[in-house]
């Protein structure tokens, strides 16, 4: 009557293998909605259901990112572009935590100034480009304070409401062996909002991108945004959808590094 | 020699709709090396007391003095109702927070916690996080970082309340030997009519509303010197419990009506 | 009699430069002739072109280099020039110092903040420059990375010796002592067809009479506007620019209306076209050689000034 | 010994007046930064340490917005766009939530597709603009779809992990009872993520005001969006940063409303 | 007669790196109308035990049957290891859960749920939200929601276990009262020797790792009659339970070797 061990492993492997066999047939179907939709957009731009002008096609996009990157050009405006969002990411991130500790070793500060914050949070970002100009310049500095100015604030909120809601036992904890206010930051109020820090992060990278984005349509020479805007210019479909088809990659790329980052640290 | 006295401890929450009156003139004194418990309803003020003495809340009303003079927070060791050990540090840095706090870890404080971890059984987890632990597990680190900076008064909220029965009898025996070994002063806030009876050399009933202290009871002696098991197992203790079972119900039923 | 046809008309911008669009639709030139115009601003030429192409609009008025861009790219159905609105550049040169005596060679060595590349203000503006001797990529430092609506803040708030600006953003420089305008592109650049009424081939066949009683609405208010002081425009079109002072109005219908910028009648002739490509060539813009009589329609407009 | 019910009233009036005394003296603080801010601005202004054409000043702005409330005109731009910014809102959320749902029912189709979610996500959704112009043509319609389709994918990606994130006991206490797929959704699934689709609310109504407002620098006769394009063409500051200002005051109204429906709802 | 018997029952559960073999080869036949308890260390299987007898899990061998029958799922009630009442539903509507899906909500049903809640003491809160009340009201009401679709029978996943002491044991003796009273046969799962003893007719000891039945325990037919709180009180309760402890420690000293 017993179960011999062989069996219970020959079962384990049958979940395997049907596990193995659903993966396969989700990839299956991945891959046959990733070519139905680039041959039905190929087959309608050249049979002109769609308009060419206006939609391209998969091949005018390919080939113009073949050309561009064979003459490396592409490869300068991915670069730019991923360096301000970078910037712009880490700029907005540390102000939005920096603002959420004052607030918290201040707290009639942050009774105070919570109205504007309010106000602040709720103002649509993009609509600031040009004062952030008037007050940067036109250049590389304009476009990262963009891309920073857009998620500062929502990191602030965020941050410090992590910051509030840390248990407060872990507090008394502390004070039951005479911590002083600034070792209660380091040892609980920090460590215990990590989670929520990081979870910013991915939040706040999608946010960089549309602030560079937007700060390339102003001001720009080169990068991603600049393609796009220039593409519309000269009225280059192809350019402005092999931009952002590159955007779309690059951005979930750094998306799931970030995720991945996020799992790897609340994991561990 | 009266260890820790409580002096007309009246304590209120405010709220903005109006205020809630924890307890109220609470008055006690505990000897030197005495094991007190609280038993009372949920709500009577329990933690609210225990917070008073330790000095994370200053009372409305009343004083509280340890070994006549004013209370000195660091020598008093506080264990939350739950175990609240940091997820983010290891047990060991969990058992050494307190002299991390006070900037005073040095080889001794480290070889102490090893030595006491050892004693509670937890040297294989020494380098374990917290979540990697049972709940028994858990309490045991949480009791060793509460006995790392040697407080001559321990505070201990409902420690075992999270505990499945076995593992819950286990520790009490364990914490009551180690404290005899030790020569702690200690207070216990529990629900449990049974282990209240196990541990403590005095157990003050509590009423609610406000939390007030309405009987106490002298463990016989002879049920004292029996480790908490064998204390349950010992006719005697039926009759004490049957005693105090009635006075809560009591209790309950007036706080009801 | 019938009730009007609607017919929707995207302008690229809202702007003085366009007056005598504003004067049709105020003197109800287009109702005379039936039509019921619904005007739709689609800020930029991209999405004015893209607005066309994709049926939301059925006229647009827009830079003809757009069409040139469009038919180069292989539309199926290419933008037919149909009535010229400017013939000149609308932009002008501003210093930021006061030059009486200003000459072109002046911008050697400066720091010159002109449009955004692709456009047609910088074409125009490159093209004057190097008519005047001026290299653009090595007798000064130009600068081109900035949106067009945000180049006079970037100017105001100190970056650039010279800025290539539009009406009535010069103007309101001059009158807060910002800037100084020292020369005027369009003057320089010539007859050129600057901004142009534009439609689809295929509506162009299938509503030849409607787009003739657009034109000749049109072509009534450049007579119109001909016809009239700056004084008197400028008050039948500011309805259309509510948050702007009517004298500013009138100062800068003035200064278009006396350098030329407003064209007398919607014909866009040869020569003008002719004028285009070397300006697009120059900028490099040019993606192939497009004959006047491919995109532009000039039999309309000649009909209707009969 | 036994203190009298007196002198407890008394304390917690004591309690109360400490707590008024610190709500004023946060007021106050809030006035003299409201003030200072302001008459700063105006003194610069008119002292010229900042430039009036760039940074105009708030008398200008208040003169501005007199004569257009009393010509009533600026009614009508706060209408328009109140209402896309509402509209955008609306199918924005609905939508993220039907597709949630859609997810939650076929759970092959979910991981079919989740990588494409990934790269819709990222997207930085203001560069599709005129992608947009190009199928809904200029008009409310587009600016309305920027205001939904800036939140609905991530919409759909919140709910949907809500809804993956329900309890699995409250599911096996309706199909303890029998229930079927169907009244598992409708009885656990949706009501067990109300908090978490009402917190989405938060977040979409700031990003359906972007939308809105791109949408308006896109194509637009009337809004906010369009009179801060407007004021640039004309370089009228003035205008513009009272059509921010406009801005921010409803968007924070606006958010506030939503914050305080959550409030309710997820007390009640 | 049997009412209820599993025929060698093993389940693994599976993950993409192994599996974790739940329970092994359990077999048993439970009579109509008899209260079983099953003890055992965290982990052993017990509640992946219950889901499979209720049909919210397929084992990976072995079959269930209920009166000779494939189990049906309707006539069984699950009550769950914590109370999962809906917080967004009332207790009214809670209570009335199954009929609600079931489709069949009647004014009988309406005042049968009633009747329920007044013989639990629930009278009171009928119109209440979940998060209102105590842990010991909500398992109440979590039990009249199981007992609502007259299940035949019953199966309890430590109903009691959030629960203080005191209110622990007045509810299980207002469980067990009910139950004698509708005739249920019911399975109750449990941590805690003292309840198993006082509860049931039968005790299964489980083993950990996989789970299997290790001992099976019958309860003397004199502390049957009682109820649970007398059952305490007796004094033969102490030699079952010092039994059983033994064996439970065994189990888990082995199980740790
Ligand atoms: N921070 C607080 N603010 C307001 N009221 C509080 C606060 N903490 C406790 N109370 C109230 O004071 C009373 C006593 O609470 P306390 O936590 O001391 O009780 P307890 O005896 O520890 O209860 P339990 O057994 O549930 O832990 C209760 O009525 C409680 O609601
Ligand atoms: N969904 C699951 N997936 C994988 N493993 C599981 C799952 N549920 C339970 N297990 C594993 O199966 C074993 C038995 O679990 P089960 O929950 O049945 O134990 P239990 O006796 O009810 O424990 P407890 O007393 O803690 O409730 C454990 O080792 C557990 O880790
Ligand atoms: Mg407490
Ligand atoms: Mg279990």
């Amino acid at each position: 009557m017993k179960q011999s061990p062989s069996t219970d492993e020959t079962r384990f492997q049958q979940h395997l293998k049907k596990l193995q066999k659903e993966k396969r047939s989700i990839m299956i179907w991945q891959l046959i909605i990733f070519a139905s939709f680039f041959s039905l957009w190929e087959m309608s731009s050249r049979l002109r259901w769609i308009d060419p002008l206006l939609f391209s096609s998969p091949t005018k996009i390919s080939d113009l990112l073949l050309a561009k990157a064979t003459d490396g050009s592409i490869f300068m405006h991915i670069r730019v572009t991923l360096l301000e969002t970078v910037a712009g990411f880490l700029l907005g991130t540390v102000l939005g935590i920096l603002l959420a500790a004052t607030l918290w070793w201040f707290p009639k500060l942050s009774k105070i100034i919570d109205p504007y914050l309010v106000i602040l949070n709720a103002m649509p970002k993009v609509a600031l480009g040009p004062i952030i100009i008037v007050a940067l310049g036109p250049g590389y500095f304009s476009i990262i304070a963009m891309g920073a100015i857009i998620s500062v604030i929502i990191t602030t909120i965020v941050v410090y409401s992590a910051f509030q809601g840390v248990d407060r036992n872990y507090v008394k904890v502390l004070r039951s062996f005479g911590a002083n206010r600034f070792q209660i930051f380091k040892e609980a109020i920090l460590p215990a909002s990590f989670p929520t820090i990081i979870s910013t992060f991915k939040v706040n990278v999608g946010l960089s991108w549309v602030g560079v984005i937007v700060g390339e349509f102003l001001v720009s020479q080169k990068g991603l945004g600049y393609l796009i805007i220039y593409g519309f210019q000269v009225f280059d479909f192809t350019l402005v959808l092999a931009s952002l088809m590159i955007i779309a990659i690059f951005a979930a790329i750094m998306y799931q590094l970030v995720e991945r980052l996020e799992r790897k640290l609340i994991r561990g | 020699m009266t260890f820790l006295s409580l002096n007309h401890i009246t304590h209120q929450y405010f709220s903005k709709q109006g205020f809630t009156k924890a307890i109220e003139d609470v008055s006690l004194s505990i000897e030197e090396g005495q094991f007190v418990s609280f038993l009372g309803p949920s709500g009577c003020g329990k933690t609210t007391l225990l917070s008073i003495i330790a000095g994370l809340l200053t009372p409305t009303e009343g004083t509280v003095t340890i070994q006549q003079q004013p209370r000195s927070q660091t020598n008093i060791g506080y264990m939350l109702q739950q175990d609240y050990l940091f997820p983010w540090k290891t047990i060991q840095e969990n058992v050494l927070l307190g002299p991390h706090i006070q900037g005073n870890i040095t080889e001794m404080k480290k070889e102490k916690a090893i030595q006491i971890l050892e004693e509670i059984g937890l040297e294989s987890v020494v380098k374990s996080y917290p979540s990697q632990l049972s709940g028994g597990m858990r309490q045991r680190a949480a009791l060793a970082r509460t006995l790392m900076t040697d407080p001559k008064l321990l505070l201990l909220d409902e420690p075992f309340s999270a505990l499945d029965y076995q593992t819950k009898l286990k520790l009490e025996n364990l914490v009551s030997q180690m404290l005899k070994q030790y020569r702690k002063t200690s207070l216990l806030v529990t629900h449990d009519i049974g282990e209240a009876i196990a541990m403590s050399d005095t157990v003050y009933v509590l009423k609610a509303r406000p939390g007030r202290i309405a009987k106490t009871f002298q463990v016989p002696g002879h049920l004292r010197t029996l480790t908490p098991f064998e204390t349950r197992q010992h006719a005697d203790f039926n009759d004490l419990f049957q005693t105090i079972w009635k006075e809560l119900d009591q209790l309950e039923t007036e706080s009801i009506n | 009699s019938q009730s009007p046809t609607t017919i929707k008309v995207a302008e690229v911008t809202r702007s003085i430069f366009y007056a005598p669009q504003y004067v049709a639709l105020e003197k109800g030139f287009f109702e005379d002739e039936g039509l019921d115009v619904e005007l739709t601003t689609t800020w930029g030429g991209d999405k004015t072109m893209t607005t066309l192409l994709s049926d939301g609009a059925d006229i647009a008025l827009v830079g003809s280099e757009t069409s040139i861009y469009v038919y180069a790219r292989g539309a199926s159905d290419p933008v037919i020039n149909v009535a010229q609105l400017t013939q000149t550049d609308g932009t002008f040169l501003v210093a930021r110092e006061e030059q009486p005596e200003f000459k072109w060679e002046d911008l050697n060595g400066s720091t010159f903040l002109g449009q955004r590349k692709g456009g047609m203000p910088q074409m125009v503006g490159e093209y004057v420059l190097k008519e005047q001797g001026i290299d653009p990529k090595e007798d000064l430092t130009l600068i081109q990375n900035v949106d067009f609506a945000n180049i006079p803040n970037a100017f105001a708030s100190g970056t650039g010796d010279y800025v290539q600006l539009f009406e009535p953003t010069a103007s309101i420089f001059e009158r807060e002592g910002k800037g100084h305008i020292v020369a005027s592109f369009g003057e320089e650049s010539g007859h050129v067809p600057y901004t142009v009424f534009m439609t689809k081939n295929s509506f162009l066949e299938e509503n030849p009479e409607e787009m003739e009683k657009f034109t000749r609405a049109i072509y009534k208010a450049q007579q119109w506007v001909q016809d009239h002081s700056a004084g008197e425009i400028a008050d039948v079109i500011q309805p259309y620019f509510e948050d702007t002072e009517l004298d500013l109005i009138e100062t800068v219908v003035d200064r278009y209306k006396s350098q030329g910028s407003y064209a007398e009648d919607p014909v866009l002739d040869k020569e003008e076209w002719s004028n285009l490509k070397p300006i697009m060539e120059e900028a490099g813009e040019l993606p192939a050689d497009v004959d006047h009589k491919t995109l532009v329609n000039t039999k309309i407009a000649e009909d209707v000034m009969k």
